[in-house]
Formats: structure tokens, C-alpha cells, sequence
């Protein structure tokens, strides 16, 4: 019996304490008519050898990042990882504890995670942070719904050029409180907000804007045009950002951003076909800190005046407040979150402006190799770490071309959006080189 | 200390290869306005020094690893190394969830075989492996209620989930956060749910019923036919939360009992990490006549080929992309492992273990339902409040003993609630040292409730202040001002 | 400057509280003309995430034991390990202690060595053993060293059917301390010890007698001969064992044996080009305990009464009695050890024994089946995991064919011996699966 | 609580798949005198109890990741992890030794590269990397000086190796074990050879020097050139003990300041994991004379391939196979990650940390040889002594500060010695921190000596009996009787 102490003898010790004969026994709260009378319809059990076997045959199936090059992102990327995190967040006692129920045996997990929250808020910006979310998507979706209950508004504005898997999460958030989602469109030329539909009268209803930067075509927008409208609405901010960006483009606390939400899978994450990642959640005030989702800890002492952490502001969650909770989050991210807080204790302000740094150069580099091969961009708009690339062909088809030749093509954007069907979205981190570049290029080049 | 206090500018814990393209100027590429100005506020250090760092907190910690963990509701069982090894193979960690399906054929066949055998396990139709976590599938799956009473009509009308009194916080929350109206329904003397004051609840504006079963006080609620029908003949749909599936496996079917919509803790019975508080999995598994209504995408297997497919009537996507892959892989991994055979044992031993460990234990606490228990079973601390120590206090006192307190004050329905789930993993020496420890706090409850009101005192730090940290909220390093 | 904290400011500050310039300076001692003037001709430094895609690729150059299916064995074997150990030896408190000087913060090391010696004890069914050694051939080596000192004598016998290697490095040890190696040799029809070879007379002078069991052909010998012969010479039976055997086959000590040695690196810990493995050693009575070389933990209190583990019986050590010493063992295979100790925790005896079971049928299963198909069997005598095959064959050019088709083959005895070129040694451990073992008698036996 | 104590008849930690071919009766197989009669003795427990054992044991362990560990001589720097994941890639850890050479052509060009770049390292020309440890470097090394007098046919005349007085232990025991009279040699004032005795002391029976230099005082012996000359001129070989080289790299080549054979701990030097005590490797390399006396096998490249040869006059194999592989790896990474400019930071930091803390000591402890160290120094507790508090209390008593205490009583030529190593991957914070703590005991032993004596307090265990463990030895569960 893998994993069970109990022997037929133990077995027999503890039903005779409890005056019973057989396992059955136990059971007897069950009707008898409703225990399924056969076993379950499941493979036969595998030997932990023949298990790594058939799941190493199974992965496999699998083109995975380290069998090609690729240039795929559209919401997931391909970052560099240190070696060392999984070997930290693999210990046991990280690994096999859960929420920090028992804060005087829980120090490493509350302390991690306050760690956690003080570098999302200070890279971010912003005052507070919470111990992480799902993802970024519900992440944003919850701050939508807290920015209604913070304003008391049942509208919610949210740019068109957010990423449109985000834009549909928030859309059923949204729906099932009844909110009101209004699309603020995007310039056709340059995929950023277009100014002029964000007309002074609309806002006066919305509890929040919602801006993603960089926005889903890899742009940066004009953020202090949206912050400037929805404020004089006496709305909420809230940006959907790249953490990984904010090493070198100008942080949300600066733009004076409500709330920042934001996925930091991509600080120290696998990408693991695109979860678990863990979504960040970042405040500024008290008042909304009141109104978080999720867990968060705080600092306090003990009886001898030691300083220690604590799960804190409780009376948020859904265990003591149950349906006037700000949030139904129960179990978040947590080893997650652990390994993001790693990743930037070891990157430290140097690296993280160094990965935004090669983020941005290759990218740009890519690009301007693209068009002098002669493709169009499809946006005119600075961008961080992706771009959108403009062709007359099937980008589908020449994916499974590219494939052949090694490589995991960008993201076509018709899957998206019909009208954007000659397009693709190109994405480039710090860990393609130069020379996988020029490859690439030259392969599209002979093919146009 | 903290990170930012050990760190010395100048040093650094990685280093990328160097930038092989060339540079273009900066401000040629991102206007001026947009670039950050703001220190970033990360710390300088060396990777030695964040090992060390980090190996130090971990040593701070309680974990399954270390001791005994009877945390109730939130089965604290072992978790097998192996499948750690398995989710971290380069063919599962480092695929990209925006590949060409051609291309990730053995995640999808995962995905899909995983969905079967929790159809099987549940008795139900179809899963959808998004949800993040048990709670995140409870909004799915109202969500799921809600979509479908909207598809007949009559979604204006059904706008209450009935809960008992005794259900996890987060289905109260779940149930608003979809928009519902929460009715609690409260519980009879056995500990399930009080059926005639159900029958006088449900009517036209009942959308559905939330339960737990084994529901959190551990009991097995013999009326679950009953409550069925009295939910569906309202015209109401019955949601399972399957945090407590550990008691079921093999053994009695969410399905077979009249549930229409069950979700699993992958965290929990499926033994994948709980990593100090995620990452969990909460799959949903519906009937045949919700399955339409399931979130985007689902995994279909047509054509000898496994695809990703939008529902016809989807709620449309909860999460970014397919939900926690990693997590499934370790929970498909645990089921290959162990089989039918094997995951039935692990239920008879979970259940077994906790009324070994309950029958030991009501002498001295007060047992609020003196019945046969599934995985686990809920005491009271009653008499020990009443001489001096509350069930907070036999709690930390526990720590001193090794181990890991169980749930406190929860369910809410038993006054000073001690909620012990043992799990199958652990052995009867392990249960035998647990039951001596409780014994002994009850003795010292008597004889010196000091003792516990000044515990823990073996822990790295003692009895930390809770209030102090509400009332003057200390949430970075800089503190809020 | 990886994994170095000093910043220059910090070296600045420290050199200047010494008095010092720069960094130079500390190298005064140093005659200025032996300084190397030019950096070491190494090449360029490689950041961690090309260092892991260069060392990658490295590996990608060997054949992996996971990219075929192999029968090579001949002192290195393919057991099967499970998972959680790799886990629990890279825990940083094991990885990165040293030897356990400081007894009161090592008491995890100490007690995990207590316990390996436990467990090589009853499994040899000696009365003690020591904490490791660098492998079964030094361990051996050591052996007859130490049964010269113990009986005064300067003559070692061995079975000349022992691993040659090990031979040649018992022979190495020996001559180094101009001790004498007499080879018993080996029945050629049944590759045994020739029996008719141990004369009475022959053993007078001898310090021991060493078998291995199995020998080197994978065959079980009739020890209690060879006992028998030395025990009536006054000399020490020396046994060489595969641990995993001890699950079916007598265990040294019911044979008599005075000192065991064998190698544990079959126990749970990977074969890595044949090293790290690890040695263990064994004896029966204080008086070889005290000549022991290596580490020894013995079982103590503390101030307050509590038991703890300690090194003990340290005047036999390096470090106090240096040219004194019964060896100069120092660093040995701790590492290694904890993961024999785990191995045997988790397999416990019905895993151990079901291990030398499987070995001992699928060895059989192949072996008969080889014989059906034609092939004859070079030795006959009774086998546990390995035997030798015979066929007029360059094997290794047969090996080379065989590789084609995914297997790697035997071991070619020519290799070690001339005379035996028309035989290769096949192992067959647990790890084999009949489907493996009947497609390698197809191919071979189509190749007849 | 061992093992054996938590055993329980019937438990299993690891089942292996069915046996899948037909069984033939065990008597037909083995003789039935050759079967196992008796007991195993090995525990019967399930993998969740086997994994809290040893989680538990190891966090009674003391480790560089846990805290300094500045123990002398044995270079406790930190182990990068990348380089564990490496040895543990499939292509390195799990390859046959016996394989064709065609197959692992990955493995021997590593070896052959390592072997290239430990011979620029240490300025000689070939490298052994058989030996598992520094000790068997030694020996290995010794054999290589004998072989080559019996080769000039000096074997028999050349029979004494001359060792200093500050030498490790395992130097002379290595002598012995190779057959060699050790000969002790005094050191002087400076803590160096003493040259005078060392003219006298050479003659025709003079087979080599073994020296450490930077030796185990932590000085560099600056004769040791004269040193040099003195043992060529009487036709001995040098034999440099290369524990000390992490002062070296860079710097000073052994090779250039004549030593003809050298030895690392890449265990040390080379930042692979010194694992609870091993595994470490003691690759030896020696001059162009010397190459045809290695062990057998070293790696050559020829036709664009590498090969196992085994030299012409080779002193035969040490061990089986090739040395400890999985350790190279680790070593050949951690050079590849470094390159030239790194190795050398590497050596300068470690002096630097180590002159740092020696001069803010020297007030608190006497200093014996008060001059420039390198990556390590020594001093004496005979100031604390006389108050009543030995060397032994004050390690003792570092323990309760979280710090492994450093080397204590050895070299053997100091009184009381305290042998500190900080190593180059300890920050100036940590350093101070030691500081802070050794003065503080310092003024313990003015104070409150006995304070001293009954440390350590805080640790899992306080004070054992060692004097008890060696008078009646319990080496196994079952006392030996
Ligand atoms: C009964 C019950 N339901 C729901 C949940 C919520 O699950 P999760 O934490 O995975 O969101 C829990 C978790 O503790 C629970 O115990
Ligand atoms: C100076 C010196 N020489 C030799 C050795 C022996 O090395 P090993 O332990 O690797 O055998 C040591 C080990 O501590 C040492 O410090």
C-alpha cells in the first residue's frame, strides 16, 4: 500500500478499539444502497519505476521550450530561471506546509511571504501588497470587482487592447455581479487607448479604467492620459503591468495607480503550459489595503517582544466574514509567490533592470532585422517585449513550417481576432540570442 | 532581519550572459516619460546569501516533512517526491500554453485522461480542470448553476444557494462573489443538514444547494438522497464540495448520491503539495446535462488527435489558460500510482485513522456528535474552557508537543471547535503519540490552564500578537503610514 | 563576481583595517618572481544559463542508461532507485555539512551514519561496520592491509575469480607494502575456486583468504570450503559481497566471516560513470573494530542524559595517530552512505529480498532463454545476477550492432582475459522487463 | 528513536513492479546451503515515515547553508546548485562505466578537459582523477614517487618521505600506507619549514617532500624554492597537499615553484559539496616526468576522439573505474562558470575574509604567527586556557551562536590551536557577526569561564560524552556484547 503505514494488524488493533470487525464497518453512515458495489474504472496501478516511465513517454508527446527556439508569448514567456530556486521552495518544510494557520510554527512561510509582499510593493510602487492570487487575469478581475465595491460604481472601464483571454475572465467576473463592462477601443494604427473615446461624461459612472502596460500587442501606452480622466471621474486606476518590465519602464505607484494587479509567473515561475503562475495584487491606502482579496500578513512580536509575522486583517476573508467577504480566495499561490520573492532576492535591482533591459533590445533588435527583411510592423507604438508583425500570409501555416525548422513561431492573431489575421505577435525575452535571431530571420526572409 | 536589511549595494545573486545585439539608445526606443524613475527597492545580495537566507525561514517552519500535520479540512496527507520529479520533466514544465496543439498532444491526453478519472471517482460526467483552487471551482460552478438556470429562463428568478450553517466560508463567499444570495439552512442534531427546515427553504427563487459530505464536523449526512430530491424537485441543482473526498474514494460517489456539479482539491486528496498555501487545483466535474455550460477551453479527443474546445454554452474562461497544469500532473501521476485498489485504501485508512484517533480522544474533550466519523472529526474545548484554557491555547500548547495544532473554531456551528483529520499517511504510532499530547494538555488544562494560556514555548518565537498586527497593520518592510 | 558578497567598497574597507592598498598587497609572502603574471589560460567564463545549455549538450554526447537497454554489468549494475532519495541527500544540512567533527550540531549526519552502519551490519550479519569507504575495491584493499596487521602476516590469498580491477588494485595496495598476493585459481569449466588449489600447507602464512560471493562471472561459490581451508591456517576469511544478494544468499557472517567489504553504490545511488559510489566494511570482535580503517559513530549521552551520536574510537585515525593510523582514510562517502541507508529503510527486507529475488528469476529466465536459442553457457555453476555467455563472436563488434538496436550489451570478457574471448558477461538486474530480455534473444539468436 | 525502533512488521517504502517472467523454483536456482537463513534486520516502514526520519534528522544538522562554517582545512564555501542539477542530468548520471568509449564520449571529454585545466591550475602536465579524496590523492601520489625511484632503480635506497610538523595527518598515514618511512621535519619561527634541519635531514634515502603551502598554519612558506632546490638536489620528488589551494588560483602555480606532483580537494577548491563527509575526489597532477607512472586509466585525445589509455609504466588503478565522476562534473562546471578571472576573485576574497578576521582577533586570542595569512590562519587558545576555558569550550561555545566552530587542536604544532577558514562566499556581515562572537567569548572566559565549559545550550544535544562512547563502544543498534 504505497504511502499507508496501516497493517492488516494495525488495522485490526484500532477497528477492535472501536468495537468493529471490518473496514466496512466504518461505513455505516453510508446507505447501503448508494456505495458503489464495484471498484473504480481506472487504469491499473503503476510501480513508482514503470510510473516515471510511462509519464517520461507521455511528456515526451511534448515539444518542449528547450527543443526549440521561440518566440511565442501573447501572455506567457519564456524567462531565464536560477537554478537554485527550485531547490529552496523544494524543502519540506515549504513545500509540504499550507497556510500559516499556526503563525509560532510558521514563520518561514509568513515570513517568505511578507517578503513577497514588500518587494511587489516596492517594485510596483505602491504601499501594500497582498500574498498572491491565482494569476494575473483573476487577479485584475477581482480588482475590478473591488474597485465597484470601493466606489460604490457598477461600471467598470477596461482598455480593448488588454489581453482578451484577461477581457473575458473580467467579462464573467463582471457579469455575475451584474457590472456593467464598457471596451474602451484601441487606435487601429497604433493599438494604443485611442483618447478620443475616453470622453469626459463616461467615467462618471465607472468605478474604475483599467490599463494594461505593455498593453497585449507588447506596446506602452500613454498612461497619464488615462490616469487623468478616470481621476477626474473620481475613479480607481488600476493597471494590469509586467513586473518584469517595471525594471525599466516607469512603475504604477509613479503613474499614481489605485491598484496594481499583475502575473508573476514569469518572476522564477516554470511556465508549465501556463500554470500554476501566481497573480500580484498591489494597493495604495489603507482603505482598499481593507477591501483586498486574499490573505496578508503582518508584522508584529511576540509575548517576549520578538518580532514575528502573523496572517493579519482577517476579517476580509471568507472564513470569518463567509458572504460578506471581499473575495472567496481560500488556498492562493503560495510556493508560487515564494519563488518570485527568490527570484528578485537574487536578480536584486540590477538584474531585474538587466532582464528588462535585454527584453527590450532584443526585441527591438528583432524587429528592426524584421523590417529591414521586409516585413511591416502592425502597430506604430514603442513596445517592451513583443510586437506585432504584419503579413499577407497564413501565420498558422507558417507556424507549422517554422516548427519543422526548430522553432515555436509568434502568436497569430486571428486565434484573437479576425480582423488582425495578417498579423502575429512576436515575443522576445532576455533569453533568445542574437544568433537564433538572425536564423529566424533569415528563414522568414526567404520565404516571403 | 529582512532581505532588504542584509543587502550591500553592489552585490548580485545572478547574472545574465551578456548582451549579445546590438544596443539601441534607450530613449529611442521608450519616450522619456514612460521610463521609471523610482528605485526598484529590491536587495543586493549573493545567491550564497539568499540560500541561506531562505534555507533559515524554511527551518522556522512546520510541514508534512516534519511532523504530524491533523489539520482538519485540509487533509494534510504526504506528498510523494515522485511526482515532483515527474511535473518538473522539461516535457511538462517548459511548454507554452499558447503552443500549436500538434504540438503538446501528451499535456492534453493528461489533461483529458485526468478529467475521465475524476468523472469516474465523482460519478459524473465531464471535468474542467481551470479552477485554480476549491474555492475558485465553487465560483465556476455556481457560475455553472447559474448559466444553466439563465439557459432555461429562469435565471432573474433562482437567485438563492442554500448553505448549512455548518459549510466552509467559502461557499457563503463563493455564492456572492456569483451573485447569488446565500441562505444558510441550519443543521440537526446529528450534524446534517435540518430537512424540514430545508423543505420550508427551497421554492421557486432556489437556484441550488452547497454541501459538504462528509461535511466539516466529518459526518456522512444519511439523508443526502432526501436533500437531493428536495433540491431538485424545487428545480435547484446540488453542488458537492469535494474537500472532504478523502472519506469517498471508491467507496460512495458524489454522482450516485443526486449532485450535479463536485469539485476536487487536487491539494488535498490527491495528495499534490500544499506548498504553504498553493499552489491548489480545484477541478470541477458536472453532469451530462451541464457540460455545455463548462468553462473554455475543455479537452475533447476526436480524430484519433486530443483538441482544445469552447463549450457550446460556456461561461466563458476563468483563468488564463488551462489552470494549474503542474498541479494536475502530480495528481494524474497519483492516481496512476496508486489505482482504484489503492485510492479505496486510501479512504477506508482515512477514515479508519480518524475514528482510531476520536475514539481515544472523547473522554477527555467533549465530543458534540458521538457517531462514526469519516476523515475526520470535530471536538469540542468546552470543558477545558471552562477551566481556564480555551481551544486556542490547547492548540499553541500542541505545538510544543511537534506537531501541528488541527482546525480551530471552525465549523462555526461547534462552540471552541478542535477539527482533527489525521489522514491516511500517518501511522499509529504517529496517532498514539497524538492522542497521549492531547491527553496530556487535558490533564494540564486541569491542573495548570497557565501552562497552556503561556504556550507555545519550544517554537522559534511564542505567542506572536495577533491584535497588534490587526490594529496597526504593518504590511512591508516600510511600514504603511 | 558569482557567489563572492565582497563588493569592492567592502574590500576597500577591509583592506584599509589591515593596513593595506589593494589586494595585492595581502600576497606579499609570496616571492614576486613564482607569481603567475598572466590570468590561467582557462576558457571564457560561461553565465549559469549557458553553462547549464553547454553542460546539456555535453551530456546529450553520452549514451544514457534511459536511451537504451542495458545488460552491462561486470562490477557497475542498473538498480532501480526510488525517487524521494535524491530528495532527501540534497536537503543543504546533509549536502553541505562536512564530517561530523562538531557533535552537538551534526547530530543528523551522525545518527544517519549509526544507522548505515546498522544496517550494513545486519545485513552482512557482522557485528559492526564503519562509516563508509570510497568504494568495494578500496574497501578490499583496505581489508587485506588490515588482516596483515591483525595476524602479523605478509601473505594475502584471493580467489582469482574476484572483479580483476579489484584485483589489480588489491595488488597495488599490497605491493606498496611489499605484501605478497597469492591468486587461488579458478576451476576453468566451472569458474568456482579450484578447491584442489587451497593446499594445507599454503595457508599457514597467509593473513586471509578472499572470496567474493558472488564472483566476478556472477557465480555463487562453496565459501564454506574456503572458510574452512583459512580458519584451519588461523587466517582471516575475507568476503567480498554484492549487498543487494544478501537478500536471498547467506550472509557472511553465517559463513564465519571476519571482515566484509563490498560496494554500496548498487544501494540507491545512481551509477555515474561509476563513481561517487561508496564502500562499506565490516568485522566481527573489538579487536578488528580497533583496527578498522575509516570513520566510526558510536552511541553516547549528552551532559543531560540524552543520547546522542559521536565519532568515537579515534585514536586509530589519521589525524592522531598520523603515520600510526590503520589507514589514511579521511573524507570518505558519506552522501553516498545516507542514500544506501534510505535505500534500505525503504525497501526494507521484504523490498531487499524482493530485489535479489527479481535479479536471481529474470537472470535465470534470460539465461535459459539464451541457452534454448543456441547459445552455450561458458560456466556452470549456479548464478545470481550476471553470467557468463559464450558464442565464437567478436562480442565487441557484436555490442557494437546491438547498440544499433537500442541495447547495450554485455561485457566482453576478452577485455579482462584472452583466454575467455569467446565470452561475455551478461547482467540482468530488477530493472529489466521480460519484454527487454525476450527482443534481445530474438536479435540475437537471428544472428546465430 | 532509530529506524529499527519505528519498524513495524508489514510496512512498505518501495514496491517494485511484478515480476514479469516465469519463476523457477528457488532450489533449482541455488544450492539450498547458500541461502540466507537469518533475520535481515532491516526496518519495515512506509516512504511518508522514512522521509519525516531523515527531515527530522537533518534539521539537527549543522550546514554551510545554515550558517558559517568556517572550519580550517576544509574550505567550507557555498555549493551552487546549478551544478547538482548538472551531475544529475541522465547523460552524466546515468552512464555505465563500461560502456564503449564510442558511447560516452560527453564524460571522457570532460575528464580530459578538467584534467587540462587543473594541469594550467597547478602549472603541471597531467592530471590522475581517480582518487576519491585528498588522502587517496596522497597515496596516489606517493606510489607515483615510488614507481619513479624503482624505475631509476633508486626504489629500494629511497625510502624516507619528509613531512612537516604542521602536515594534516593523513600525510604521513598516507607515507605508511605507501610503504614510506615519514620523516617529521620542525617547522621555524615563521612557521615555515625549517631549511637548516632540512639540509641535514635529506640524503640518498630521501624519496620526496610532502608540503602544504599555503601550509596548515595558513602561511606561505617563502623558501620554498630553497625547499625545493634542497629535495631535487638530493633526488627527492615534491609533493604538494593541495587542500590549501583555494589562496592559490591564479595567484601561484605549485608547478612553478617546483612541486612535481600536486593534489586538489575539488571537494574544497572546487566548491563541490562536501556531503555530511564525502563524496570528495583528489585528482593528482604531476610534472611531464612523472606522466607515465599515472593510474590506469587517464583520458587522451587522439583522431579526433577520446580514449582510456593507461600509461606505459602506470602504477595500476587505485580504484574502480574513473574516479568519482558525478564530482567532476560538479568541479568542471563550477571552472566553466568562474573562467580565469573568477578562480582568482575566488583566491583573493579568501584571503582577504581571512586576513580581515585575523586582525580583528588578534587582540581577544593570542595569534602565534603574526604575519600575513592566506585563505586561513590559526590561533591559540592558551590565553583562554590559562582562565580556566580550553579551546574545546570556546568551540563549544560558538556553537550557541549558530556558528560552526572552526578547526580546534590541529595543527598540532599550536597550543590550543583555533584553525579559521571563512572562505571567499562569507559576506563581511557574517564575518563581523563571527567577530562580534568570538570577543564576546573572549570576555566570557574573563568572566564566566564556566559558562564556557558547560556550552553549548542551545543546540539539539548539549555536551556528549565522548570519553564514554570510546571507553564502551556501541557501533550499531544492537551493542556489540
Ligand atoms: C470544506 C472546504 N471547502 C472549500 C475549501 C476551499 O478550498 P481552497 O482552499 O482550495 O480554495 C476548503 C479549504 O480549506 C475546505 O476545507
Ligand atoms: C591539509 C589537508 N590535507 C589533506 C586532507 C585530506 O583530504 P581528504 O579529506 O579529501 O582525504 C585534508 C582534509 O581535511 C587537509 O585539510
Amino acid at each position: 500500500m504505497p504511502y499507508i503505514p496501516n497493517t492488516p494488524e494495525d488495522q485490526q488493533q484500532m477497528l477492535k478499539s472501536l468495537g468493529m470487525d471490518t473496514l466496512a464497518d466504518l461505513f455505516a453512515d453510508i446507505p447501503e444502497h448508494l456505495m458503489l458495489k464495484r471498484p473504480l474504472d481506472l487504469p491499473e496501478p503503476l510501480a513508482e519505476r514503470q510510473l516515471l516511465r510511462y509519464m517520461s513517454r507521455l511528456a515526451e508527446k511534448n515539444t518542449n521550450l528547450d527543443q526549440c527556439v521561440s518566440f511565442l508569448g501573447a501572455g506567457a514567456y519564456d524567462h531565464i530561471i536560477p537554478a537554485v530556486i527550485s531547490h529552496l521552495i523544494s524543502r519540506g518544510e515549504f513545500l509540504t506546509a499550507y497556510t500559516p494557520y499556526q503563525a509560532e510554527v510558521s514563520q518561514g512561510v509568513l515570513q517568505s511571504i511578507f517578503e513577497f509582499q514588500t518587494l511587489i510593493a516596492n517594485l510596483t510602487k505602491m504601499e501594500a501588497a497582498n500574498a498572491s492570487m491565482y494569476d494575473g487575469a483573476t487577479a485584475l478581475a477581482e480588482a475590478a470587482l473591488m474597485s465597484c465595491s470601493a466606489t460604490n460604481r457598477r461600471k467598470v472601464a477596461a482598455a480593448a487592447n488588454l489581453d482578451p483571454k484577461w477581457l473575458e475572465i473580467l467579462q464573467v467576473y463582471l457579469e455575475s455581479q451584474d457590472v456593467e463592462l464598457i471596451r474602451i477601443p484601441y487606435d487601429p494604427g497604433t493599438g494604443l487607448i485611442d483618447k478620443d473615446a475616453l470622453k469626459p461624461g463616461l467615467g462618471s459612472e465607472t468605478a474604475c479604467m483599467i490599463v494594461s502596460q505593455p498593453n497585449f500587442f507588447g506596446s506602452l501606452d500613454d498612461i497619464d492620459h488615462a490616469a487623468r480622466w478616470i481621476k477626474s471621474a473620481q475613479g480607481l486606476l488600476v493597471m494590469a503591468v509586467d513586473p518584469v518590465s517595471l525594471g525599466i519602464v516607469k512603475a504604477p505607484g509613479e503613474y499614481g495607480a489605485d491598484i496594481v494587479v499583475g502575473d508573476a509567473g514569469c518572476l522564477g515561475n516554470p511556465i508549465s503550459f501556463g500554470g500554476p503562475s501566481v497573480g500580484f495584487f498591489a494597493v495604495n491606502g489603507m482603505k482598499l489595503v481593507r477591501k483586498m482579496p486574499g490573505r496578508i500578513v503582518g508584522q508584529t512580536t511576540d509575548k517576549n517582544g520578538r518580532v514575528g509575522y502573523v496572517l493579519t486583517l482577517q476579517a476580509r476573508e471568507q472564513h470569518i466574514r463567509r458572504e460578506k467577504a471581499t473575495s472567496n480566495i481560500c488556498s492562493n499561490q503560495a510556493l508560487n509567490a515564494l519563488a518570485a520573492a527568490i527570484y528578485l532576492a537574487l536578480l536584486g535591482p540590477k538584474g531585474i533592470r538587466q532582464v528588462a533591459y535585454q527584453c527590450l533590445q532584443k526585441t527591438a533588435y528583432l524587429r528592426r532585422k524584421l523590417q529591414e527583411a521586409g516585413f511591416r510592423l502592425r502597430f506604430n507604438a514603442p513596445v517592451f517585449k513583443e510586437f506585432a508583425l504584419q503579413a499577407d500570409w497564413g501565420w498558422q501555416e507558417i507556424n507549422q513550417r517554422l516548427l519543422e525548422h526548430g522553432y515555436l513561431g509568434g502568436f497569430p492573431l486571428e486565434l484573437v481576432d479576425p480582423g488582425l489575421a495578417d498579423s502575429v505577435l512576436i515575443a522576445v525575452t532576455e533569453a533568445r540570442s542574437k544568433a537564433e535571431m538572425d536564423q529566424f530571420v533569415d528563414l522568414l526572409r526567404g520565404w516571403l | 532581519m529582512l532581505l532588504l536589511d542584509l543587502s550591500v549595494p553592489g552585490r548580485r545573486g545572478y547574472v545574465l550572459p551578456e548582451l549579445d545585439v546590438e544596443e539601441t539608445p534607450i530613449e529611442e526606443l521608450i519616450p522619456e516619460a514612460y521610463l521609471r524613475e523610482s528605485d526598484l527597492g529590491l536587495p543586493e545580495l549573493t545567491e550564497p546569501e539568499v540560500v541561506r537566507y531562505f534555507t533559515q525561514l524554511s527551518r522556522k517552519n512546520h510541514g508534512v516533512d516534519v511532523g504530524f500535520y491533523p489539520l482538519g479540512s485540509c487533509t494534510m496527507k504526504y506528498n510523494p517526491r515522485v511526482n515532483e520529479d515527474i511535473a518538473a520533466m522539461p516535457g511538462f514544465s517548459r511548454i507554452h500554453p499558447r503552443q500549436p496543439e500538434s504540438t503538446v498532444q501528451g499535456a492534453l491526453q493528461l489533461m483529458y485522461e485526468l478529467d475521465g478519472y475524476l468523472a469516474e471517482i465523482s460519478g459524473l460526467a465531464k471535468t474542467s480542470l481551470q479552477p485554480a483552487a476549491g474555492a475558485h471551482g465553487e465560483l465556476t460552478g455556481l457560475l455553472i448553476i447559474k448559466a444553466y438556470h439563465e439557459f432555461s429562463g429562469e435565471g432573474r428568478q433562482r437567485r438563492e444557494i442554500i448553505i448549512p450553517d455548518s459549510a466552509h466560508g467559502t461557499n457563503p463567499a463563493s455564492a456572492q462573489m456569483a451573485g447569488f444570495i446565500a441562505r444558510e439552512i441550519s443543521s440537526n442534531s446529528r450534524g446534517g443538514v435540518d430537512v424540514e427546515a430545508l423543505r420550508e427553504m427551497v421554492g421557486p427563487q432556489t437556484a441550488g444547494l452547497m454541501l459538504t459530505n462528509p461535511n466539516t464536523l466529518g459526518l456522512f449526512d444519511e439523508n443526502v438522497e432526501t436533500i437531493a430530491k428536495i433540491i431538485h424537485d424545487a428545480g435547484g441543482l446540488l453542488y458537492y464540495d469535494g474537500a472532504n473526498a478523502n472519506a469517498i474514494m471508491g467507496i460512495v460517489r458524489p454522482g450516485d448520491t443526486g449532485f450535479d456539479i463536485v469539485h476536487f482539491n487536487l491539494h488535498k486528496t490527491f495528495s499534490t503539495p500544499h506548498g504553504g498555501g498553493g499552489p491548489g487545483s480545484g477541478p470541477i466535474v458536472v453532469s451530462e446535462a451541464l457540460v455545455d455550460f463548462l468553462p473554455d477551453p475543455i479537452v475533447e479527443y476526436t480524430d484519433g488527435k486530443y483538441h482544445l474546445v469552447r463549450p457550446k454554452h460556456s461561461i466563458g474562461p476563468v483563468k488564463a489558460f488551462y489552470g494549474n497544469f503542474a498541479v494536475m500532473v502530480k495528481a494524474y501521476a497519483y492516481i496512476r500510482h496508486l489505482g482504484a485498489a489503492g485510492l479505496k485504501r486510501v479512504s477506508e485508512n482515512a477514515v479508519l485513522n480518524a475514528n482510531y484517533v476520536m475514539n481515544q480522544l472523547k473522554q477527555d474533550y467533549y465530543l458534540p456528535y458521538d457517531r462514526i466519523c469519516m476523515h475526520e472529526f470535530v471536538l469540542s474545548g468546552k470543558r477545558q474552557k471552562e477551566l481556564g484554557a480555551t481551544t486556542l491555547d490547547i492548540a499553541k500548547r500542541l505545538l510544543d508537543y511537534g506537531v501541528h495544532a488541527p482546525t480551530i473554531y471552525f465549523p462555526l456551528i461547534v462552540d471552541e471547535a478542535i477539527m482533527v483529520e489525521p489522514t491516511e499517511t500517518e501511522s499509529k504510532a504517529t496517532l498514539d503519540a497524538f492522542v497521549e499530547a492531547m491527553r496530556e494538555i487535558a490533564q494540564e488544562a486541569k491542573d495548570d490552564p497557565e501552562k497552556l494560556r503561556s504556550a507555545p514555548t519550544r517554537t522559534p518565537v511564542v505567542r506572536l500578537d495577533e491584535t497588534k498586527a490587526a490594529r496597526n497593520p504593518i504590511l512591508t518592510r516600510k511600514a504603511l503610514v
